[in-house]
């Protein structure tokens, strides 16, 4: 029974060390919750800003190998470390915001840490995987403990509606996902990426399979990051989920969606550029425009948020999009591929990890502005003067405004400037030209916000209250988005050296 | 006649597609859970052949997990769908439409 | 004072900001506040002078250079540079800060702290604008004086303020996302983001033509050129005076600026190909600007028509593709920030006593203000290009500059057309003169009303002292942005083939007898040195 | 001192003048305003008669003082000098406008003694002053530009001097903006030979030095025809020639010696200094000329017949200006420019004469100008009617008085240039003039008063500071024609001497270029054409005294021919204030309101382009959210086309 | 043999299926998929994945079906009242258009010349126990316990969805 053992153990411990700190702080999260009735409540949270910490901790200071583990499931290294950082801190500040308003509206969700740290786990894995079956599970631990988070505010209405849709609607996006994995599998005979990329430079795999199984993957990953036309439930799942939630799935599951979008991509391109050149321009041109068009007659700032995130998919995607356009150009193009496969990668990580400052920001105050449950505490008109009330986090909401319409100097802008760049490198003109009149459009929206903040007077029905380490936790966001904006060089450069190591 | 894997693919396709068909024409949310269900088994199908044809029982642990994911799925679905009926007294989809535009 | 002397663009771009980052010290204390933010900017215009006094204008490239790479090993960098040009618009620039901060200090009395951060960030990115050396910095500047002004308009505005503030920032942006593409595109095929290498570009005539479009577009949009203009007006009634007085004398001379440092040498067949279609759209734009200002019932509506006007001369002046146009352009765009600069702050002193512009509510103001009848009327004198004040100059060489292009086609029948200019401009802006000042003081809400205060007298008097010095010495000026110029227009010479202007047969190179202007001003640059 | 520095301090004096009383204002008492306003003008009337002195003791050749303070304008190639020179045509110049704006300035102090605006008057005054002797006495065509500008501006504020009444700052506006039609032409013309002279030039060479242009006038030679017209396009509005004269008669809104000074004597005079000194250019083209000429002397009879039916004092002063600058045109356009600027010089004396008694009068009828219900102040202002019937006779021409010399030389030259037409015009002109002038002098001095009893009570003489300057121009009036004594009436000509150099090119050239077929210049025909003419003064005058004094029935049927209408047109000036306003000013303002704005502006650019586009934007986003119509199976839908279009897509793209 | 049971199990799936679809009470329907899920057993049996089959009947036919009837039962009765309505007939072709697509694409695959066979019988003890559990606790155990916390996911959020409101003990 070789096949049982495990070679190298240690190594291999070791490797899996931050994906155990957050598997076991889930668990201890949860027994502590569950055992431990003295505990005050809110001290869960502290317990989970500690694992997550120790996470990221233990990645920093520890060697941890790279390459392949676990027969080839994950694959480690500086492009899952990047998204585990990533991940971690939105978790962190996710974690945040969630307590403050838990503490403020006594609305207590003790499963929500341990779903939380598991969903993580979820992302960690799917950024990690090297296997269409972690993918799979990845994903769905992902997905699962999501749902919950998303539907599982008890008394909450528009809550339970959200979570119940995202499942509906994941589960079926998934049955096709899996459908398309079953297809690859059928193809390269294994599931693993290293078979699957061993079949497609032997061209041994049939190709009406391949494409019908990669094609019904990207609608599974599609779902994911909300593309069109497989985007229709983030509006309103966005909308009926409770803000710190809607923050989350905004930062991270985006994040981890185009995380594997992006390693699949890559993996495929060889063979598949062809076919997906074509979808992928069409998809990010209607998704970045279909999103910036709805979300400019929106009137509640979590439905326009979550149009504006269907937007940014779009611009995302056109990242890959340049990624994929050397491989069908000619030679003086694939002279260049290299470079500009690197840069695209680079870009994109990069622009997630703005989208993920900025979003967060916007959420972390819409989630402190938000009422009771059950009231519609997020039209945008409840913020009318907020800027006099609460001047910090009328700031920083503006920043972030201005950062997601891509103003420089923030980090929205620089985010662009390197995804359009490459665009333009990649020989893209027109698609540059549409996603800058895109980004013209949605200007108008985000500056509504801004607008009825600092230039409306406080109306009747706008809220009063606030709660501080949220909006500070929201500040340092801000001010963090103007220096990504400002001084973004240092962390590009790490994004490409990241990216250099999955670009085969 | 000889069976297959085409046949095989046929049939999963087949019935992949009525559950997807329930999915979209159905009211009741445990139905369209229930057409989920329908679709993962049409994959599962898809995998075994595959496995089958490979000669690799690596399809058959995916089966395995599918039927783990699914069971999961269905267990938070169908609580939050009690959840639901509880406050609405309804399970029609067609209901739940307060997150709208 | 080394550290200062040696990193002086810098402290001149950043010392605002410093600034309005150092307000936040303040919390409520308006009044401390207030004289601070005046400090800060009378620092900042003390520091610019020592780019006046130390600048060598008998080089006219980029002096004070700082150079760090930014982004991308140095493929960007933070780039900051100041020749004759630009150190004209930056000396307006910090020269029109102090005043506007003290034009405020009745007018401005709600988020008082607020407005003077918005201020001083605004100078930050105006300055930065004129001074960037690097396509991206520049944009990054570009772009960031949007966020101030957007603010300055909707919140200390008038009735309709969020439209037009909303207007005004997506108006520039329309232009400017596509100037963006169009500087990727030359990121792309220079591999660096430095104005130079993109001027050593070889750019084929199609991707010239477009790339012009794109630049052209963001920076007529900003200055406005006809039909663009529409938010110009909305932009100028609805701000607050400070913010009028800082869009006219500063903001607007961003796109001409623009056009001078970027799109013109960096396109010359873009210009070559669309010089006719510009400076008929300026033509347009003086004609129809006057015209149209002249129908204004609102004193700021028309003086913000005005502006669309003189901007067209400035526009027409840098397409007339020659020396002497150029100039005259450069010096206009001095000329009309002073000019109209002094006129926003007169119309936001009237509107500060009695909260109305419309021309028909006064009438005989000159009975009880004179003092600010007489400062009203310099002005206006000024703006309509009255010899000796500074708007004549401006004028004058840029009709000359236009008439003698060899460049332009129809370029007589252009300047022709242009000068009908002048005539409407002493039409509308007397015709206004007489209805708010003269004739019986029939509003009795207008008999009580206080002349200028000592604050405003000393807000207004250096900008009309300068009306004065460059109308009677633009030498002052066109000394130090002469050789800058000819530096500018270099590009263009080498490439653009005269028209030949009927009446006077230009040969090009042929020598004495048809040798075009633009040669002579050759000829002339290499005896001065 | 050297006359190039005492050259500036002539034109900078008045400025200081200027600024001071414009600083100070109020706070100034008004004779030490008065004080240093005379002073000012004073000092550079002297420094005007130093410098003309040394010029006498120069060579006739090189009779220039040139004093070039600095550069005003260098670009790249393109160069402008702040200077100024004086020779023989700008010192008559300089000592007419420092003269008989010294005088002025005097007859002010009376004038406007009981004035609220003395001080901000005299500022303006010596404003005047300076802008006219940068005119004159600028070294370059650009400052000349200049000065016709400044003069333009202090026309402007002296116009509206009395701005309480809109009707007087219309008035200004008016004069201010038909002034910068005419200069529109004049700037046009700058560049016209801008772009024909720039070319040729060496780098640094002041392109519209009057020196260099001279120079090169040749180069200009096929342009010349266009920047003459262009050029005189602005003379015709500086100089109030049709089409642009409309502005001065109602420039008489301003206080009379304004009238006097500026739209008399000085300022409108500007146009015929502008082509006298530009003769060389003008001398280039036959085609110009004769329209200079034409122009000349329709406006002269046009202006005329309008005198004759006017009302106002000075609207009728007002059209005989206009009618004197025809003849001065007259002459410049035959090439005459030493008898047009003779003309421009003792017209200077009598009108202002003229206007400045008219002062005086409407002074002593508190402020009435209207000569219907004056009458009878002949005996009750002496002084006044004394000085005013010279200047009466001096305009219509009557031997010896300045006007005599100058018109017949006018006359004469407009018939030695063969042109009889011209001539005739002129002739006609001049009868008309006397017999205007006399009706004028009739309804004012004699008869009876017809004022009210209010009025009348107050009559009297003015003060001396006012009949002072009115007895000094009156001499003027009678001798200032002397110095111009024609040859074939034995005398010396010094005038045209005196100014020979200065036409050398211009009246050489005119012959030259054979622009004027001669009439044989025998003195016979002169001395018949001047006995004539005299004969043709003396009989308007006698006609128009009784017409108006014996007859007034015959100025009854006048009125009357031709059922009035004769009348009525000329009364309203030939309705072209009427005919501009309806021609372009209302359809231009409609249109501008209701097209450019209304339309084009609020509503093409901005409602259609503008809002158009966003709202279209708009429209379709809320037509694309019904889509998002909450309902799961809808979004599931959605999901399935998309994954059936994506299915067969990658199936047959494979 | 493999054929007969193909085709007798792949009809009876069909069947299952297509019942469970158009059965208007969700009882019947599930009782339907049930049936579905044991012919899809015997699908896996006929693949010789008997492993599979044994847990598709135990885990999917018995765990999670009866999750479902129990639901259905606490929910409501036989038939929902919104399903008596059959859809507008206009919608059905718009309804059957994606499958129709799907279809089209799958007449692709029956094209005698694409028909894929397998490469005679599996080798023994392929599916088995042995070789599926191999898999799962030595190449795949990342995945075995990936599926853990899975469930307990599950688990924990049915829980929670579950569990009535709770405001903060200490408040």
């Amino acid at each position: 029974m070789n096949d049982l053992a495990i070679p190298d153990f240690g190594r291999e411990i070791a490797a899996l060390l931050p994906f155990l700190i957050v598997a076991g702080g889930g668990l201890l999260v949860m027994v502590t919750d569950a055992l431990v009735k003295t505990l005050r409540k809110d001290h869960l949270s502290y317990l989970v800003l500690l694992v997550l910490l120790s996470v990221i901790v233990v990645q920093t200071t520890s060697g941890t190998p790279e390459g392949p583990v676990l027969n080839g499931l994950l694959l480690l290294g500086n492009f899952s470390r990047f998204f585990t950082y990533l991940f971690v801190v939105i978790g962190v500040l996710t974690t945040i915001f969630a307590t403050g308003i838990f503490d403020r509206d006594g609305n207590y969700r003790p499963e929500f840490y341990p779903l939380l740290l598991f969903a993580i786990l979820g992302m960690m894995v799917l950024a990690a995987a090297n296997d269409l079956l972690t993918v799979y599970l990845g994903l769905e631990t992902m997905s699962l403990a999501t749902y919950v988070l998303a539907g599982g505010v008890r008394g909450n209405a528009p809550s339970s509606e959200a979570g119940f849709k995202y499942l509906m609607l994941g589960g079926f996006s998934s049955a096709f996902f899996l459908m398309g994995v079953a297809f690859v599998y059928g193809a390269c005979g294994g599931t693993g990426f290293d078979q699957i990329a061993a079949a497609l430079h032997s061209g041994s795999a049939p190709m009406p399979f391949l494409t019908l199984g990669t094609g019904l993957m990207l609608v599974g990953f599609g779902f994911k990051v909300a593309m069109v036309p497989f985007h229709m439930w983030t509006p309103d799942v966005y909308d009926g989920a409770p803000a710190y939630v809607t923050g989350f799935m905004a930062t991270a599951i985006k994040a981890a969606g185009f995380a594997i979008l992006l390693r699949f991509v890559l993996l495929t391109e060889p063979m598949l550029a062809f076919a997906w050149y074509p979808v992928l321009t069409v998809l990010a041109v209607l998704t970045m425009s279909l999103g910036n068009i709805v979300a400019l007659v929106q009137g509640n700032i979590k439905r326009m948020l979550a149009w504006s995130s269907i937007a940014h998919a779009g611009y995302l995607l056109l990242g890959i999009v340049a990624i994929l356009a050397p491989a069908l150009g000619g030679p003086e193009m694939m002279a260049r591929a290299k470079g500009i496969v690197e840069e695209g990668g680079a870009a994109l990580l990069f622009y997630l990890v703005g989208y993920a400052l900025m979003n967060l920001a916007a959420f972390g105050i819409i989630n402190v502005m938000g009422t009771e449950p059950g009231v519609d505490g997020d039209q945008i008109s409840r913020y009318a003067g907020l800027s006099r009330r609460q001047p910090v986090a009328a700031a920083t909401l503006a920043v972030a405004m201005l950062s997601l319409a891509g103003i420089p100097p923030m980090v929205g802008f620089m985010a662009k400037f390197y995804i359009f760049s490459v665009v333009v490198k990649a020989g893209l003109i027109p698609l540059a030209i549409i996603g800058v009149i895109n980004s013209l459009i949605s200007v108008y929206y985000y500056l509504r916000v801004i607008v009825v903040m600092y230039m409306h007077d406080t109306a009747e029905d706008s809220y009063q209250g606030t709660e501080w380490v949220s909006v500070a936790a929201a500040g340092l966001l801000a001010f963090l988005i103007i220096y990504l904006g400002v001084m973004p060089e240092a962390f590009h450069r790490g994004a490409e050296i990241v990216f250099r190591q999955i670009s085969f | 006649m000889e069976i297959t894997l085409t046949h095989y693919l046929v049939l999963a396709g087949l019935v992949f597609l009525t559950g997807m068909v329930g999915f979209v024409v159905r009211r009741n949310a445990l139905v369209m859970l229930m057409c989920i269900e329908l679709m993962l088994c049409a994959v599962n199908i898809v995998f075994a052949a595959f496995s089958r044809l490979h000669g690799d029982a690596g399809g058959h642990v995916f089966v395995l997990m599918n039927f783990a994911v699914a069971a999961s799925e269905a267990a938070i679905g169908l609580a939050i769908l009690v959840e639901i009926y509880r406050r609405r007294r309804t399970v029609n989809v067609d209901d739940l439409k307060t997150l709208m535009e | 004072m080394a550290m200062i002397t040696d990193h002086i663009l810098t402290w001149v771009t950043f010392v605002p900001l410093l600034g309005a980052v150092a307000l936040w010290l303040f919390g409520r204390r308006e009044g401390p506040a207030r004289i601070f933010a005046l400090a800060v900017s009378l620092v900042d215009f003390v520091l610019s002078l020592h780019l006046w006094f130390h600048f060598d204008a008998a080089r006219g490239d980029d002096q004070f250079v700082e150079r760090v790479a930014w982004i991308g090993n140095g493929q960007v960098s933070y780039h900051l540079g100041c020749d004759g040009i630009s150190l004209v618009l930056a000396l307006l620039t910090t020269f029109l800060g102090p005043l506007i901060i003290l034009s405020t200090w009745k007018a401005i009395t709600s988020r008082v702290r607020e407005f003077l951060a918005f201020f001083l960030l605004l100078q930050t990115a105006m300055l930065g604008t004129f001074l960037a050396r690097d396509m991206l910095l520049f944009y990054v500047f570009w772009e960031a004086m949007l966020i101030p002004m957007y603010f300055i308009i909707g919140i200390w505005g008038g009735q309709r303020r969020i439209y037009a503030a909303v207007k005004f920032f997506i108006f520039t942006m329309v232009g400017s996302v596509f100037m963006l593409v169009g500087i990727l595109y030359l990121f792309f095929q220079s591999g660096s983001m430095e104005l130079t290498s993109f001027l050593n570009l070889n750019l084929e005539h199609n991707a010239q033509l477009w790339l012009f479009a794109a630049f052209f577009l963001a920076f007529a949009i900003k200055v406005p050129v006809f039909p663009l203009h529409t938010w110009l007006p909305d932009a100028h009634v609805e701000a607050p005076t400070a913010g009028s007085v800082v869009l006219a004398g500063v903001l607007l001379k961003m796109g001409t600026y623009g056009m001078l440092r970027f799109a013109m040498p960096l396109f010359p067949q873009g210009v070559a190909y669309f010089a006719p279609a510009v400076s008929i759209l300026a033509v347009i734009g003086i004609i129809y600007g006057a015209l149209v200002a002249l129908v204004q019932p609102d004193i700021k509506k028309l003086v913000a028509y005005s502006s669309v006007s003189h901007l067209g001369f400035v526009v027409l002046g840098l397409f007339s593709l020659n020396s002497l146009g150029v100039a005259g352009g450069v010096f206009q765009m001095l000329a009309h920030g002073l000019s109209t600069g002094a006129l926003f702050l007169l119309v936001g002193v009237i509107y500060e006593r009695r909260h109305t512009r419309e021309i028909s509510e006064f009438g005989g103001l000159a009975h009880v203000m004179p003092l600010y009848a007489t400062f009203f009327m310099i002005a206006t004198l000024a703006s309509i290009g009255l010899p000796g004040l500074a708007g004549f100059v401006g004028e004058f060489t840029i009709l000359l500059g236009t008439f003698t292009s060899e460049f332009l086609p129809a370029a007589r029948v252009m300047a022709i057309l242009a000068a009908t200019g002048v005539v409407l401009g002493a039409f509308f802006m007397l015709w206004m003169v007489q209805r708010v000042f003269f004739g019986r003081l029939a509003n009795d809400a207008n008999k009580n009303l206080p002349d200028l205060s000592w604050r405003e007298v000393v807000v207004l008097v250096p900008l009309l002292v300068f009306m004065f010095v460059l109308g009677v010495h633009p030498g002052l000026v066109l000394d130090k942005v002469d050789l800058s110029i000819q530096k500018v227009l270099a590009p263009l010479e080498a490439q653009l083939v005269p028209h030949s202007p009927a009446g006077h047969a230009a040969i090009p190179g042929g020598g004495e007898e048809g040798a075009p202007a633009i040669l002579l001003v050759n000829s002339d640059a290499e005896d001065l040195r | 001192m050297q006359s190039e520095i005492l050259l500036r301090w002539i034109v900078l004096v008045p400025l200081l003048g200027a600024v001071v009383n414009g600083l100070l204002n109020r706070r100034l008492a008004k004779r030490v305003s008065g004080f240093i306003a005379c002073a000012a003008i004073g000092v550079s009337f002297g420094l005007s008669v130093v410098v003309f002195l040394r010029l006498t003791g120069m060579d006739a050749e090189a009779r220039v003082v040139n004093d070039i303070l600095g550069t005003w304008l260098q670009i790249g190639g393109f160069h402008v000098d702040i200077g100024f020179a004086m020779d023989p045509l700008s010192a008559v110049m300089a000592l007419v406008v420092t003269g008989v704006g010294f005088l002025i300035h005097i007859y002010s102090l009376g004038y406007m003694a009981h004035d609220d605006g003395f001080q901000r008057y005299f500022a303006y005054l010596n404003l005047f002053v300076f802008a006219m002797m940068t005119l004159v006495l600028g070294e370059n065509l650009v400052m000349l530009f200049v000065g016709w500008e400044g003069v333009g501006l202090c026309s402007y504020l002296l116009i509206g001097f009395w701005f309480n009444d809109q009707a007087n700052a219309s008035a200004g506006k008016k004069a201010f903006i038909v002034n910068r039609i005419g200069d529109f032409g004049f700037l046009i013309g700058l560049f016209l030979i801008g772009a024909n002279l720039l070319p040729h030039l060496a780098p640094g060479e002041g392109v519209f030095s009057f020196a260099i242009l001279q120079h090169h006038a040749h180069l200009l030679a096929p342009a010349a025809t266009g920047i003459c017209l262009l050029l005189f396009l602005g003379a015709t509005g500086k100089s109030a020639q049709i089409p642009l004269y409309i502005w001065l008669p109602d420039a008489m809104a301003g206080p009379t010696p304004v009238s006097a000074l500026i739209h008399a004597a000085t300022m409108v005079t500007a146009g015929v200094y502008m082509i006298a000194r530009l003769n060389f250019l003008f001398v280039l083209s036959p085609t110009a000329m004769a329209v200079v000429a034409a122009v000349g002397a329709v406006t002269a009879i046009f202006a005329a017949t309008i005198a004759l039916t006017q009302n106002d004092i000075k609207k009728v002063l007002a059209y005989s200006t206009v009618s004197q600058l025809g003849y001065m045109m007259l002459a410049c356009g035959v090439g005459a420019f030493t008898v047009g600027i003779f003309h421009l010089m003792t017209h200077a004396f009598f009108k202002a004469l003229l206007f400045l008694g008219s002062g005086s009068v409407i002074h002593a009828m508190s402020n009435e100008q209207d000569m219907r219900v004056m009458g009878g102040l002949r005996s009750k202002l002496p002084v006044t009617y004394a000085t005013f019937m010279t200047a009466t006779l001096a305009i219509a021409g009557v031997f010896p008085l300045a006007g005599f010399f100058s018109k017949d030389e006018i006359l004469w030259k407009a018939w030695e240039s063969g042109n009889t037409v011209l001539w005739a015009i002129g002739f006609l002109a001049a009868g008309l003039t006397a017999f205007y002038m006399m009706r004028l002098v009739v309804l004012t001095f004699f008869g009876e008063n017809r004022a009210s009893s209010e009025v009348r009570s107050h009559i009297h003489e003015s003060p001396a500071t006012m009949t002072g300057p009115l007895v000094i121009l009156a001499v003027l009036s009678v001798v200032g024609g002397w110095i111009g004594w024609p040859h074939f009436m034995g005398g010396g000509a010094w005038f045209e001497n005196w100014l020979a150099p200065v036409f050398a090119v211009g009246e050489h050239g005119v012959a030259a270029h054979g622009a004027v077929a001669h009439h044989a210049a025998d003195s016979t025909m002169e001395w018949t054409l001047a006995v004539v003419s005299v004969l043709w003064a003396v009989l308007g005058l006698i006609l128009g005294w009784f017409v108006y004094y014996r007859r007034a029935a015959i100025a009854d049927s006048f009125r009357k021919a031709g059922g009035g209408f004769v009348y009525r047109v000329l009364l309203n000036k030939y309705y072209v204030d009427e005919a501009y306003d309806a021609a372009f000013i209302r359809p231009g303002y409609r249109f501008s309101r209701q097209v450019l704005w209304k339309s084009v502006d609020a509503g093409l650019i901005d409602g259609l382009l503008v809002n158009g586009s966003a709202l279209v934007v708009y429209l379709l986003g809320s037509v694309l959210r019904l889509f998002q119509n909450g309902m799961i199976r809808f979004y599931a839908w959605t999901f399935t086309i998309g994954v059936a279009v994506f299915v067969l897509y990658l199936s047959f793209s494979s | 043999m493999e054929g007969l049971l193909f085709w007798f199990c792949g009809s009876l799936l069909l069947l299952g299926g297509v019942m469970m679809v158009v059965q208007r009470s969700a009882v019947v329907s599930a009782l339907w998929l049930v049936f579905a899920f044991l012919s899809a057993a015997g699908i896996f049996a006929v693949l010789g994945g008997t492993f599979l089959a044994v847990m598709q009947v135990l885990v999917y036919a018995g765990a999670i079906m009866v999750l479902f009837l129990f639901v259905i039962m606490m929910l409501q009765g036989p038939v929902m009242d919104g399903e008596r309505r059959l859809m507008h007939p206009a919608l059905w072709p718009l309804i059957a258009a994606p499958p129709a697509a799907v279809l089209i694409m799958l007449a692709g695959f029956l094209r005698g010349d694409r028909m894929v066979g397998f490469a005679g019988a599996p080798a023994p003890g392929f599916g088995s126990v042995v070789q599926v559990a191999t898999l799962l606790l030595g190449r795949y155990l990342l995945a075995f316990e990936l599926i853990s916390i899975i469930l307990l996911v599950a688990l924990i959020g049915a829980l929670a969805v579950g569990r009535g409101e709770r405001k903060l003990p200490w408040k």
